[in-house]
């Protein structure tokens, strides 16, 4: 095993996977932009080194740099997290030739896997179900009027080398096709490098399910369970549960089965996840690969009672999975939402200082965060500041005690998201389990009770709590909040929009 | 302090004067005023109304408000803001702003208006992007481009004022 | 099931035992002393009543208090905690006299495991073994001379009416059991209201391990593995872990069926604990059951499952278990550490107000606090501010896990135990799972590094961040901490004793 | 400000003094000044020494301080305690304190000396309750009771002094 690991990545999934180190007895290590000398990953580690300024592209995306930290450091491996350098083959491969271990899969599956013509294909071969669509990139309008016609709309136009929403549009006609493909080409070369775009058929009534895949180098290769990922806004996933409520026992061993097949079909080690597109009759296709770990891995570990990184870690160290198939056994079920400094009308990015934090505890209860109570959420970097997960005995009790969650949760000097959960998590599709992706694509019902329903005890308390805050400000010589420049008219908007 | 607080439906105005450590008076809209027993701290207040416990979680620094999952918002009311606000109201047709203004700081990516077009509701007049995802900034109203004042590449900041719309007679 | 149910308790358990409400849809509500009109759990509750003046003999402990209060606020059913009127069976009886649900044991069983003697006698009736000694009370010193010759020193003093280590003494001769008597009578009469105390024989290498069991109204009794509490001091139990390292699967089939004997031996209806003492031989004794929630329920909650206070709340409510003895299998180890205010030197309590305060988080975290980042600990109360309880997939990562989250603990204004905890924590017989109940009545190895092996920039970083705390304490008008009064002595004496 | 910092071993001193936002002076024992870049929070300090970081968190309102699990005391040297300090030591024998004092506010269950006696090292004096606990204090050096400054059922406060010993002569 090893002694020491460096962590390249930021934020809550720099620390979350540091913990685990430590938790393995493994010394944390990482590296930072000049922004986040202070930030909590590297407060959290034993030793940092600076890789660069802010913007992560001369920064936390310079390889050779993350490499010299992780040899001065003395680490012996590499753990990416996700986004960054977590998909990036050619820094897999450098990793390796320094004579560091790539807590990863290997760099060729991240090729086929990276590239979503060439894992189409690659998985199509293994006899896995793939949507029906193209595949080839298209740059030309025509050519993807031909297609979408072809294949009839509403389409879908992805990156091929994508992934969270970015560089993804859905399409209804002609006009919008031409207008959404010149706007994903460009996201997709600014947040990939690689313009490709390819044209897919859109599943009606479609569930983003995902199978958690775990293989390691001696040909073991398991299915953990499935997610269930389709409470999305703008293809960013919101809210995401396991198991699913869409999937019966059946299914979930024929999509797992199916999910190992294409991990082997490229050769794969480590910690995976398959994307499925299920469609309102239960047929499923593949949608994607993802090489890495996700975001959203933990509600798989409250069910499975598995740590998915010190699988990881295990794995890359030369270790046997220590499970079989049989051993992986779901108990109850489990939620989570991921918290973003995001402006609630809006849906733009936040950032700020955090001026007071107090997170939800208790009996069923996991919180993944990448700040604390004297973090500053930068701009350059992804907002989500944190991931809150709940597990229940049953689907209900997870989501009564998320409820529970959000409500104990304080964060102020920045706005975040968690109004959107309130109201997910109390929308009647989704506490029946009977949503798609289309879920939040109709306006969310707002909270059950107007104002004439509340006591006057209750607007009593709120005007207190916000002279109370106004005098705290006051005192700091700060302007009431709300008072100055442009919030006064975003929150005037917010009024009314509201 | 005056404030308006909504939640759901119409803004209710609550006066509030602190008299001592855990005590305020406050009056709600033309009701009496009364002394309310308040426990404040770092988080928000608690306030037992005879045995009903309420707890009010800030957020958003203050201007938001959350009870036991319920959403409220929260509005200084002060002489100027609500010159600011009538001044705005009166300036805009169908309620929606003259000023399209980013709602934080951000890199424009395309404007895709220019002095003199005309504009319906909802229509797309900048790019904005923001943590590596593009956003699209609508007219609120229908009217004419009386300026613009950013161009593609600018890295501007929150609040900063990016096109004027002359609103269309209603 | 109940739609408003009233927790009779404050601090964490009162807490907790909320949490679990919420999460079941029931609208949870409480009493408070003056002292608590803005404690954590009357700020947590839908609604509360105030029952008295801070002490609790006044406020918490006046049973018709609390009854009208719940009658008051519409509570169809009482959750006691643990403590206070938990287990007070003619409490019991006056909450099922009002017409309301008491979530507890039968008044009947209560009283028989109340009394140690008692219960000594019930179970032995039904086969359970028990500690050799005496099954009557003692207040003559000269008679309890002869009972201790009689079973042989050393031997236990015990309030018969006790629990928590109050009225409890372990004395190794004739002067220290006359003197021990004394005093153990006087605590008894104070804390319990009834001086009874008994003489037992005192187990060598004695471990303390505990079986849960569950019973519901319609025959069925389960037991949910065993807690091992043998890290105790002054017979206060500080960090307990599940399963037992002490313990294989066959003694835990056999502890459980004989505790579950015990359970039915006294009619038992509810969640409770049959306490054992486990001889070096392995060789196990009755030594009381435990009528109510255990403190050091989350451990047990971690490693099978299980939501005890649910399972409590659904046979209350006079639903069968949800289990059967099959389904109860445990899933890796927990490990609990019960904070304390308390000073770590003389190990008194230190009550007082928290300026700030940060909890551990991440995979494998559960907390449970009684107080937040705003709390007042009052003198009035027990000085357990929280419980911090970690889960691994073997005992070992839960362990480090342990350690990592107290590492990550900030606690402000209030001294705490940690420090005994990091000791405990890496203390070799503990690590090595090798310990019986005398493990820390021997002084606990020193933090491994003395100041010689820290880099000065950790003595700098020390030094800096106890000056900025006095810049802040300034800058709010205080002295600097440990500049006045008692607290320069206790701080030199604890410098001296260090 | 000096502070003397212990860990395990014998104290150290280190002097510390502000420079700006996030710079301070320390000079460890007679070391060189150094400027150093420390980054302060709520809960602690954080210093990148090179590349090794190094988490301070506070404790017991800035008298302890955790690095990783590893406790250490941190106390504050100026003039006054200093010489407070010296003061009591010189009036000890064998390091104990003379004077017994409460270390927390409880009840006097019993006083188990009189004015006159003599004590041992170790020997019980005064036994206090605090939270329902039954706590006994012991002399901390051999000598006479001088003086006896509390009765059974006394409420007293936190740092209390309850019984002055004259130390045996060494």
């Amino acid at each position: 095993m090893f002694d020491r690991v460096l962590v390249a990545n930021r934020g809550e999934i720099a620390v979350r996977v540091m913990r685990t180190l430590r938790d393995l007895g493994i010394s944390p290590v990482t590296v930072h932009s000049e922004a986040d000398a202070h930030a909590l990953h590297v407060r959290m580690a034993d030793a940092s080194v600076c890789v660069g300024p802010e913007a992560s592209a001369q920064s936390y995306l310079v390889g050779e740099r993350v490499i010299a930290a992780a040899k001065q450091l003395g680490a012996q491996a590499i753990h990416p997290g996700y986004g960054f350098l977590s998909e990036n083959a050619g820094f897999a491969r450098a990793v390796a030739a320094a004579g560091l271990v790539w807590i990863g899969p290997p760099p060729k599956a991240i090729e086929t896997m990276g590239d979503k013509l060439d894992a189409r294909r690659t998985v199509e071969g293994a006899g896995v179900p793939v949507v029906p669509g193209v595949s080839r990139p298209v740059s030309d309008p025509q050519e993807a009027l031909a297609i979408a016609r072809q294949v009839g709309f509403p389409v879908m136009l992805k990156a091929s080398a994508g992934g969270g929403g970015k560089g993804m549009r859905l399409v209804h006609d002609e006009p919008a096709l031409i207008k959404g493909l010149e706007a994903a080409r460009r996201e997709a070369a600014g947040a990939f490098g690689n313009d490709a775009v390819y044209v897919e058929k859109f599943v009606v009534e479609p569930h983003h399910v995902e199978i958690q895949v775990m293989c390691d180098a001696h040909g073991n290769a398991l299915y953990i369970g499935e997610r269930e990922c389709s409470v999305q806004r703008r293809h960013q996933k919101v809210v995401e549960e396991c198991p699913s409520p869409f999937i019966d026992e059946a299914q979930r061993v024929a999509m797992g089965e199916v999910a190992v097949a294409a991990a082997k079909a490229c050769g794969y080690v480590g910690a995976g996840t398959v994307e499925f597109l299920v469609g309102g009759d239960k047929s499923f296709y593949f949608l994607e690969m993802n090489t890495r770990l996700q975001v959203e891995h933990p509600v798989t570990e409250l069910v499975y009672g598995v740590d998915l990184v010190e699988l990881q870690v295990r794995v890359a160290a030369g270790q046997a999975l220590p499970y079989t198939q049989a051993d992986i056994q779901p108990r109850g079920h489990a939620v989570e939402c991921r918290i973003y400094a995001e402006d609630p009308v809006t849906f733009l990015p936040s950032p700020g200082r955090i001026t007071a934090l107090s997170w939800p505890e208790g009996p069923g209860v996991r919180v993944d965060a990448g700040v604390d109570a004297s973090s500053t959420v930068p701009m350059a970097y992804d907002p989500m500041v944190a991931k809150l997960c709940t597990w229940g005995s049953d689907r209900a009790q997870a989501i009564r005690r998320m409820r529970r969650a959000l409500d104990e949760t304080s964060i102020l000097g920045i706005t975040t998201n968690i109004g959107l959960h309130h109201r997910v998590l109390t929308h009647p599709a989704f506490v029946a389990g009977r949503y798609d992706t289309g879920v939040l694509s109709t306006p969310l019902p707002d909270g059950p009770t107007p104002t004439a329903g509340q006591p006057e005890a209750v607007l009593a308390a709120v005007a207190i709590a916000r002279h109370v805050a106004d005098e705290r400000r006051a005192a700091q010589g700060q302007a009431p909040a709300g008072l100055t420049g442009w919030k006064i008219e975003g929150h005037e908007r917010m009024l009314r929009g509201g | 302090m005056r404030y308006t607080i909504e939640h759901g439906g119409e803004p209710v105005t609550v006066d509030v004067r602190r008299l001592g450590a855990d005590r305020f008076l406050v009056q709600i809209g033309d009701g009496p005023a009364k002394v309310v027993e308040a426990h404040a701290d770092a988080f928000g207040v608690h306030l037992l109304d005879g045995p009903a416990s309420h707890r009010v979680r800030l957020a958003d620094d203050g201007k938001q408000a959350w009870v036991r999952g319920h959403a409220f918002k929260a509005e200084a009311l002060d002489p100027q803001a609500a010159r600011r606000r009538s001044r705005q109201q009166g300036g805009a047709a169908g309620g929606g702003d003259r000023v399209i203004t980013s709602p934080m700081p951000g890199r424009i990516v395309k404007v895709l208006v220019a002095e003199g077009d005309t504009v319906q509701v909802g229509q797309g007049v900048v790019i904005v992007e923001a943590m590596k995802m593009e956003n699209e900034l609508r007219a609120e109203l229908a009217g004419v481009v009386a300026s613009v004042h950013c161009k593609a590449d600018d890295r501007v900041e929150g609040g900063a004022r990016l096109v004027v719309i002359d609103p269309a007679e209603g």
